[in-house]
């Protein structure tokens, strides 16, 4: 309970509201594109070498690969569950539902970011493959999504234009996000603590300033997409917003445990599975199913489930797993 | 000066589909086209703006093509592939070049 | 290609007036308009560049509508209201579009 | 409205020679211009985008300027003479513009 | 003396200084706008969340109230005081006066920021919601210029358009520097040293670093300035533009002493109410008196102020406030 | 030998060998824009005060002046040699090959950050002064390619319209690289090991980490021109990249002998030498030498020699350095 009033008032936290208010009073109050895609970048960079540095120095556990298989798995799955609870639970078209539940199969690294934010700051170790794993979670869903359309859409048309399609496969798999994350992750293990004593100035101290600075902005895009799409938001799919991430985050906790994950780890499993994406999936959606509303997806990752998450479940997901783990 | 009557294509396109737009271009022989960053718009699917955006989706970039009259035909199709199904507008303008000889 | 003729509307208006110009294409009830950034310019008001700037004032952007014909006089009468006493610049053109029946 | 025929002149040119385009400009008497910036294109010297480039050789720019008919036969000499070696592109476009007496 | 001198020699005016002279030199050094926007950004949330960390250590000051209500009349009236001046200084029309009298009314952030520089490098301790007042004072004043030109105009058409009026001052109150600066001062005061532990290596030390290269970029701005609206600049304007700023400072002190605060408290409300407003006055200006001439309040305020205070005025402020609180 | 190695495994390498990789994948990984010229004002401006820094701290070497002449002279000569072994190696036109001349005498003032960042991991001093010899080098060698290509084209138009001419001696050394650089020297000159106190956490710590940005950008840009201009890298050409660099690092040896510099200075007066230019040079070419192929000199630059002195060069200068030094 503290821990949750502790994270409420955490300046990331506070950041985060900061921008969603100033978008809601709709202030002009802006970060540039660029500053926002360099943030981004710097947060994938440091997490990421941090991540290979700390595999680098504990050894390469042999719960990597069952990590990295369980990833796979929960990516592959969790559209399915998110499709059938979508379709249930919401009036959405057969199109629509795939392309939200793509969203939530994959991660949001800045969610992942501020999980392992909260762990540090509580003192909790976590094992830093877990970077890795985020990584390899980004696609699957994505191809989970494309076939969920396939399969159920009734409609004439195929939902993805062959000539589209061509090309879109590599373009997930290298797609900026994942291919930063991984690079940095590799180089981080290559170099070691050595590595990592060159630039920890860089990635180490100023980190959770630079995150407030990014969750200030993501404040304020969540804030807009409210704004501009909160005709949009049915109870069904606020509901289904801050559902699935707790669905998520159980199928989540049974991998940890089987895996055997520490504490942290285990909260860090929940919170990837938990979170929804919002950069590389709405962009692979655009191109595999136009014909699916991009208001929906981006409003229900970027507006319901990431502020979900960054207040509510990540406390939660690491009180389960100490719970758990104890 | 010496001038030729060209075309002049614009299109304003989702930013996810960039690549594969001039990828049909490049195809269709289109011989240049330049492309020009969106800051922001509205339309049938309600107002929008790059401000702050990381995802490319939801983005939009301007394709400028200047063509001989009798090739827009052939760069129509093509585009018109690509904008088919997805967010997009285009139009055509009649214009005169400089520079004939470049095209 | 089946295209029909509109008009496109390209307006250059001073950044702090861009919510206001908007705001007055929606209520004009404009299909559709793309904002475009602008690097900076000329004019009787002196030469300028957004480089380094961090207010918006003394920055401009372009504005582009493209609208059927006989749409075309109740929006320039809605820019016209707004960019009457504003620094702008407002140009028309005959132009073809694609799938007419977006607009 | 009242509208006055006039010619909107686009010109896209790399960016090392913007300085001296404008410098052209003015020295013709071309009574405004607008500067667009570009994000990428292709031509006869291959694809190339402005992403992570620190130089400005290999960018190119966009120059809109509106005149008056009877002015464009100045401004397309005046751009002539910094274009004619380097890469760019020309066209004009017949266009009505609102405010006149602003040219 | 040596204060002055030592503060000519400081990086951040040698930066600026540098700015000034590469753009009268016409070479093409220029910092991209993204950039400079995130720079402001930066400072913004950095002062703003260091204000409010000092207030919650402090305690809420029985001046607090006192020293917003000071600013909120300094920047009411200091317009006024400004307009008469250049009705008789310069042969400024009623428009172009009102205009430039409400960025005197108003606050320059960075010429605030520079001077808790001075103040920092000096030892001196000053009271932390200054950064508040520094917000309440940027609006007050375009509300006096408009009243001031719709009073005194003697033109037909009315100066503010009824059209762009609506929202204006919706817009003026929420704009993105008030809302980011006082937003970072509630959390900072929330959040409190636990708070600016966790994010302090962002926003302390690199602190002045980034000021450095912003000045850079202002010098930049400003001598472009200068080099095209030169032209504009007659003798009465520059007078104007160096002794208005004295006349604030005359005003801010008094009000300082009213009040009682520190000798680094008097400095810096000397320094807000000296300096002149470079970003949300222009822009409301262009909306609200588009009849007025932007090359003129842009250049008096960033061109001939702005360095003034940069380079006489803080030193000068600070010695008297030290000489009056001794 | 294990130098090399060292260097080859040193983040900096990693993240440039990252970003090329990222695209000859063609992955979407970008730096915006904005982001990468930023970062390279950063390093100009600390590369600078440091070295300003640095001379203020050991006093006017008698070895200064002779370094900046040293540079003068080897930024004119190189070219001459670059184009007589082009002409020898390539089948380039006179016009191609004055161009990619003109690059060979000018420096990478990027090379020359990733050579100290060598020293510096390896606790060797250098000459501070070497900073303003970079400047200095910056500019001879675009007079000299111009010189070459009047001189020898057999061209019925002139190389250069007189046109563009005017003014082009002025954008040389005022370009925005040269000022900054320059005048982050003499700030950091003029205000010593108390100006850095102020700004040390800005410019020191982050350094290398920024500067491992960097070259991921670096790395992306070069592996696109990599990939769309391979078709233009005969074997000659590439050849001439590798081989180039030596000849003029022997150069820059023989001259640092001459004046006696120290290890680390010997080592950087050749990464000096052996570097190429790719932000001042390209531009001044294509406003003076419109007719040269930029794809052949943006390539030779950014994706030959660059990476060669990145990986094999530094370590090779530094090595020779030392034994001629010991
Ligand atoms: N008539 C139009 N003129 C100019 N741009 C348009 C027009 N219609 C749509 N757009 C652009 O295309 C985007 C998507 O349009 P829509 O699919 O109608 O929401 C808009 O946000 C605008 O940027
Ligand atoms: N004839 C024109 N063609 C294109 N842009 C123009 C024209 N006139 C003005 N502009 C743009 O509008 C800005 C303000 O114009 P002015 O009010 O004349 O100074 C200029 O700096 C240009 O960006
Ligand atoms: N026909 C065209 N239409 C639009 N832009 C063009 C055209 N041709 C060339 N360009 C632009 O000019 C640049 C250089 O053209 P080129 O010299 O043909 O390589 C291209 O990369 C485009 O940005
Ligand atoms: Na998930
Ligand atoms: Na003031
Ligand atoms: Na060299």
């Amino acid at each position: 309970m503290s821990l949750a009033v502790d994270n409420l008032l955490s300046p990331l936290i506070l950041f985060f509201a900061l921008g969603v208010l100033a978008a809601l009073a709709k202030s002009d109050l802006t970060v540039p594109e660029a500053a926002a895609k360099t943030l981004s970048l710097y947060l994938l960079f440091a997490i990421g070498f941090k991540g290979g540095v700390s595999v680098s120095a504990h050894g390469i556990d042999s719960a990597l690969l069952l990590s990295l298989l369980a990833g796979t798995v929960l990516s592959f799955a969790l559209p399915f569950i998110a499709f059938g609870l979508l379709r249930v639970t919401t009036q959405l078209s057969v199109t629509d539902a795939a392309a939200v539940a793509g969203h939530y199969g994959s991660i949001s690294i800045v969610t992942f970011v501020a999980a392992t934010s909260v762990l540090e700051s509580a003192g909790i170790a976590s094992e830093g493959y877990l970077v890795a794993v985020a990584a390899i979670m980004e696609a699957p869903a994505i191809l989970s999504a494309l076939w969920i359309a396939a399969r159920f859409s009734t409609d004439a048309q195929s939902p993805v234009d062959a000539r589209d399609q061509r090309g879109l496969l590599r373009e997930i798999l290298l797609n900026g996000s994942i291919v930063l994350l991984v690079g940095a992750f590799l180089i981080g293990f290559a170099t070691g603590n050595d590595g990592l004593a060159e630039i920890e100035s860089f990635i180490v101290a100023p980190f959770k300033g630079v995150l407030c600075l990014f969750l200030l902005d993501m404040g304020l895009v969540a804030g807009r997409g409210l704004r501009s799409s909160s005709h949009q938001l049915r109870f069904g799919l606020i509901g289904f917003g801050m559902l699935m991430p707790v669905i998520g985050a159980t199928a989540g906790l049974a991998a940890a445990q089987l895996i055997g994950l520490s504490v942290g780890g285990t909260a860090l499993l929940m919170t990837l599975s938990a979170s929804a994406s919002y950069i590389a999936v709405p962009a692979a959606m655009r191109v595999a199913l136009p014909d699916a509303n991009p208001a929906i997806y981006l409003t229900m990752s970027l507006g319901i489930t990431f502020p979900f998450n960054l207040t509510v479940g990540i406390p939660l997901y690491l009180s389960v797993a100490s719970a758990v783990g104890a | 000066m010496n001038m030729t009557r060209a075309k002049r294509v614009e299109i304003i396109i989702e930013a996810p589909m960039e690549s594969r737009l001039t990828g049909a271009l490049d195809t269709a022989g289109v011989t240049g086209y330049t492309v020009l960053p969106v800051l922001g718009g509205n339309g049938r699917n309600g107002r929008w703006t790059r401000e702050g955006q990381v995802s490319s989706a939801g983005g939009m970039v301007a394709i400028v093509s200047v063509v001989r009259a009798e090739r827009v035909e052939g760069l129509l199709e093509a585009v018109f592939a690509v904008v088919e199904r997805h967010i997009g507008i285009v139009n055509v303008t009649d214009c005169d070049v400089l520079r004939a000889e470049r095209f």
